[in-house]
């Protein structure tokens, strides 16, 4: 279907507003604000999507996206101090790197966007979801299966990590050098 | 049916389910007749439109005000999904599981904000419990409906209907239902996992919140609950299908047989511990729901 | 009419949200009110609009209660219940009837005061404006680093190891003394680190007024009829349970033994040991009390009544009564010594209670200086039990998440009444 | 947009019906609280720090096991869509694929990390 002038301003809108949410990402005092702002960025991009008739990647990004940046929000509030950005301070650092950074990555992307010749395969028609499980059982097989073995790594790596206490106690007490008394064995 | 006239539909269907819960929740309590429960949810409203604002000292003010929001909006949107009437009465979105899925795990977006708004404690462990409680049944929840999708070979919610004509989804896959109902009742905070507003935190997330903010959350909250069956009944029980009344008629009356079975559920059982309940979603509900993915799909070859 | 008085209109037969400060003498009265339709008993003054206070306090309380005062959202009226003049703070009316007449005082005045006849009481506390800071630095930080200074009047949580030797923050809280979760009066200075609690510390407590010498206490100097001292340990532990089954968000079930407590008749166990069956039906072991609450080996726990024989230990004053011996009294035991053993010990006990009432006849006991009370032994001359339930506070709820915490301090059935904790901080 | 657009009108009309009613609720009504009012609530006694603070989450474990498990939920859509016409093949697939996460969720179960406290 040909888009109309509706979708023309629902995608410049969905665009703007996820550039703007990005940006306010870094506005902002609190690490709350911070985390859900790009949520905001996140699901404007998905809406995006959906407006561009990628209905159920659209909706996917952002049923991901809104259980991890709950989670980006647990975890920067309980690292960064004063989250609630009680104090007055800045989000922002090393000013003329990240400005390069910055600039830097939008030329190499404009560029790529431009020049790049993206191929013109409108899917097939019917439902896309149903286009997209049977690439995941057909030719994607391996790389859905790896992605497993990856995600199984990341669990098995997260947990080893982070948690504290595992089968065999502490872990702190693991990790701790062995005393130098030897003879009495004793840890203090 | 334009978009006018969903939002008419739905803003109806939530506000007389939430009217219903509300009464049924009152009459579970355990004092008073059934008179004054039926007039209190009218009653209690008045009652906190009339109540003057509070705040706190230092609060977030804009996260504390989109709470309530963002529940009820969320409420609405996951009602949406589900076809009320007929196979083609609106409401037909293609993947409309997958928006369901994420309006219901964005709840706990609401919710966090909603506790961390008034910058005071117990609201604050109130939203954090809320993070434990969703991130546990947030997989199983998404499973089993998600399992309701493979024999109807879609994601839409009216093709799920459809699929249910010979024999509903409920006797198909038995481990769906109770599975569902359970992490339902925790996604909308309800029942014995009623965490976030616990009488162990005094209120909890709406400890510090009275009148209209306190209103609206209850509304959103029972709306959410009226969305939560409303969607339990189109993917396990038929939706509209049903000899001789209409379909948007079967739709109401299952409906209201799950609210009702949550409000019971609710005043009837105990509250679970968090850790508890973290070990449950985890350990037992989860590999439930992926058993109930495998037996299905086995069934449906 | 305007949408306001009609609201009003509307609004003024509906339920009462009433916050109440519990003082001496009247946790029991509290129960009987609860039952009453129409009034709804809520956990934060924030939903409250009338305010009772019932029972006596010392003069010490003036400072907490003006503060729930001005935390009501209202529209706010306060009124006393058995509570002696001068009150703590102003009051509109003074009741000293029974719970009908409070409960018709409280609807009256919420009428009044939504229909406009009654002005809504004015805050009680000065409105002082906290001190508004900013931070230095350039680009505003906080004085002494990110986290100095006391933005918006108040500091940031302190910093402290963590267990998981991380250095994060710790949030010291004092949470009492009309928390509903806790017993009324108590209050405790609770190091948080996320919702578990690092550390405990009883805060200085002296808020409530004992109220008139009650069955136990007398029962100290002058034998007493077993009829009417297990009559009043029934109606004890059903009220407890009524509270254990409020927090654990039973409410039906609370309601149905805050009944029970009411009617409650010798001999006749019925009752209670049905409620313990729908008890049992409502999950509330494996939901919330089993291995929650169980109390290191080294404390010493003789003497605290239902406490110690939870945990197996027949340990009961009755034994060493002939009237007790008599009526062929033998204390019920329950091992695990957990929060779900101390909830089935109790409910045991109130059936063992209605049952010797019942045979009793008008034998009496006690009366030598030592009496076994609902909470444990009585020496006359010596504090109650409570006091040294308080004093284990401080170590047995050290690394409980929130919810744990308070499901233990309310398995041990604290009553702060004869208990004082230091001297407030003024 | 059928469905879809109406469900964002939906969204935006709940979200800007209830927000605004606070808002204009909110703004009128504080303005006049004394600051005793806006103390926050903990039973009677002013708390000392603010309650925002670097609050250490027990399940920290759990919620990355999350981030990895919601990842896998992304397949399965797709997946259950096109279960029956692939038959056998998917429901191997799919199998192999969820046993292997499964193992990550036994160890999670093995090193406490859904219990704190």
């Amino acid at each position: 279907m040909n888009p109309g002038p509706l979708s023309y301003f629902l995608v410049s809108a969905f665009g703007i507003g996820a550039v703007v949410s990005g940006w306010l990402v870094f506005r902002t005092d609190s690490m709350l604000r911070a985390a859900y702002w790009l949520m905001v960025s996140f699901v404007a991009v998905g809406a995006m999507l959906i407006v561009l008739d990628a209905q159920f990647l659209g909706l996917i990004l952002i049923l991901m996206m809104s259980g991890e940046m709950t989670i980006m929000a647990i975890f920067m509030i309980l690292f960064m101090m004063n989250p609630a950005g009680l104090n007055p301070m800045t989000m922002v650092h090393q000013h003329r790197t990240s400005i390069i950074a910055g600039v830097g990555s939008f030329i190499v992307l404009a560029f790529v966007g431009v020049v790049a010749e993206f191929p013109d395969r409108p899917v097939p028609a019917g439902n896309a979801t149903v286009a997209l499980g049977e690439e995941l059982l057909g030719r994607s097989m391996l790389v859905f299966e790896s992605a497993g073995v990856a995600l199984l790594a990341v669990m098995i790596g997260a947990i080893a990590i982070a948690a504290k206490q595992g089968r065999f106690g502490d872990a702190f007490d693991g990790s701790e050098e062995p005393s130098i008394d030897v003879e009495t064995g004793d840890r203090s | 049916m334009t978009a006018f006239g969903i939002l008419v539909q739905v803003t109806a269907l939530l506000s007389g389910g939430a009217y219903v819960l509300v009464v049924a929740d009152r009459l579970m309590s355990g004092t008073g007749s059934v008179r004054t429960a039926l007039a209190y949810p009218v009653r209690r409203l008045s009652f906190l439109l009339l109540q003057p604002a509070t705040t706190t000292e230092r609060p977030d003010f804009e996260a504390w005000i989109l709470g309530p929001a963002l529940l009820m909006a969320l409420a609405a949107v996951g009602a949406v999904a589900v076809p009320i009437a007929g196979p083609s009465a609106g409401g037909d979105i293609d993947a409309g599981l997958v928006l369901f899925g994420a309006a219901m795990l964005i709840v706990l977006v609401a919710v966090f904000i909603f506790g961390w708004g008034p910058n005071s404690v117990l609201p604050m462990i109130g939203g954090y419990r809320m993070a434990a409680m969703v991130l546990s049944v947030g997989i199983p929840f998404s499973l089993v409906v998600l399992t309701t999708a493979i024999p109807a070979e879609s994601l839409s919610v009216g093709m799920i209907v459809e699929a249910q004509s010979s024999l509903w989804f409920v006797i198909v896959q038995p481990l769906g239902l109770p599975i569902y109902l359970v992490t339902a009742a925790a996604i909308a905070f309800w029942g014995p996992f009623d965490l976030p507003e616990g009488a162990d935190l005094a209120g909890g997330v709406v400890a510090e919140a009275s009148g209209l903010r306190l209103a609206t959350w209850r509304f959103a909250r029972a709306a959410l609950m009226v969305t939560l069956s409303l969607m339990g009944q189109a993917v396990f029980l038929g939706g509209y299908l049903g000899p001789v009344l209409p379909g948007w008629l079967w739709t109401i009356v299952k409906t209201l047989v799950l609210l009702v079975l949550l409000a019971l559920a609710g005043r009837t059982i105990a509250r679970m511990r968090v850790q508890t309940f973290v070990w449950f979603g985890w350990v037992v509900l989860l590999p439930l729901a992926l058993v109930d993915v495998f037996v299905s799909g086995w069934l449906a070859l | 009419m305007g949408l306001r008085a009609r609201l009003a209109h509307l609004a003024k037969t509906g339920d009462v949200p009433v916050f109440v400060v519990v003082g001496g003498g009247y946790r029991s009265a509290v129960h009987r009110l609860r039952l009453v339709e129409g009034i709804s008993i809520v956990a934060s003054p924030r939903h409250a609009s009338v305010l009772l206070i019932a029972g006596a306090l010392t003069n010490d309380a003036t400072g907490t209660v003006s503060h729930v005062h001005d935390q009501m959202a209202g529209p706010r009226v306060t009124v006393a219940w058995g509570h002696p003049e001068p009150s703590v703070i102003p009051v509109q009316t003074t009741v000293n009837g029974d719970v009908t007449e409070v409960a018709t005082t409280i609807r009256r005045l919420f009428h009044d005061v939504l229909s406009g006849a009654v002005a809504p009481e004015q805050p009680l506390l000065p409105d002082v404006d906290a001190v508004e800071w900013r931070g230095v630095g350039p680009y505003g930080h906080g004085g002494a680093g990110m986290t100095g200074g006391t933005p918006y009047g108040r500091p940031l949580a302190l910093r402290a190891p963590a267990r998981d030797n991380l250095e994060l923050d710790q949030l010291p809280v004092t949470v009492g003394p009309w928390f509903t979760g806790f017993p009324p009066g108590l209050a405790l200075r609770i190091s948080l680190q996320g919702d578990v609690a690092q550390a405990v510390e009883v805060a200085p407590t002296n808020l409530i007024q004992a109220g008139p010498a009650g069955l136990f206490t007398r029962a100290l100097s002058e034998p007493t009829p077993i009829r009417d001292l297990e009559m009043a340990r029934a109606r004890h532990h059903i009220e407890w349970m009524a509270d254990t089954l409020e927090i654990a968000g039973v409410d039906r079930l609370a309601v149905r033994a805050d009944r029970i407590a009411g009617m409650i008749s010798p001999g006749e166990v019925d009752p209670v040991e049905r409620l313990v069956k729908a008890v049992r039906r409502s999950l509330l072991r494996l939901m919330t009390l089993r291995n929650v609450g169980v109390l290191p080996g080294e404390i010493d726990l003789a003497g605290l009544g239902p406490v110690v024989r939870a945990t197996g230990v027949a340990d009961d004053r009755r034994r060493e009564e002939q009237a007790y011996r008599d009526l062929g009294f033998e204390p019920v035991t329950h091992s695990g010594g957990d929060a779900w053993a101390r909830f089935s010990q109790r409910a045991a006990e109130a059936v063992q209670a209605l049952d010797l009432a019942g045979r009793a006849g008008d034998t009496r006991a006690f009366g030598n200086g030592e009496v076994e009370a609902p909470d444990g032994l009585h020496r006359m001359g010596e504090p109650d039990p409570a006091n040294r339930l308080v004093s284990i506070l401080e170590t047995v709820l050290i690394g409980s998440e929130w919810g744990d915490l308070v499901t233990t301090i309310q398995s041990l059935d604290i009553d702060m009444e004869t208990v004082s904790v230091g001297t407030p901080a003024p | 947009m059928g469905g879809i657009g109406a469900a964002l009108v939906v969204f935006l009309a709940a979200l800007v019906a209830i927000g605004v009613a606070q808002w204009v609720w909110a703004v009128t009504g504080e303005r006049d609280l004394t600051v005793p009012e806006r103390v926050p609530f903990a039973g009677g006694v002013e708390p000392e720090f603010h309650a925002w603070n670097r609050f250490h989450i027990r399940y920290y474990a759990m919620a990355l096991l999350f981030l990895a498990f919601d990842m896998e939920m992304v397949f399965m859509y797709p997946w259950a869509v096109v279960f029956v016409k692939e038959g056998l093949l998917a429901l191997i697939e799919m199998l192999m694929f969820i046993l292997i996460l499964i193992v990550g969720m036994v160890y999670a179960w093995r090193e406490k990390s859904f219990e704190w406290a």
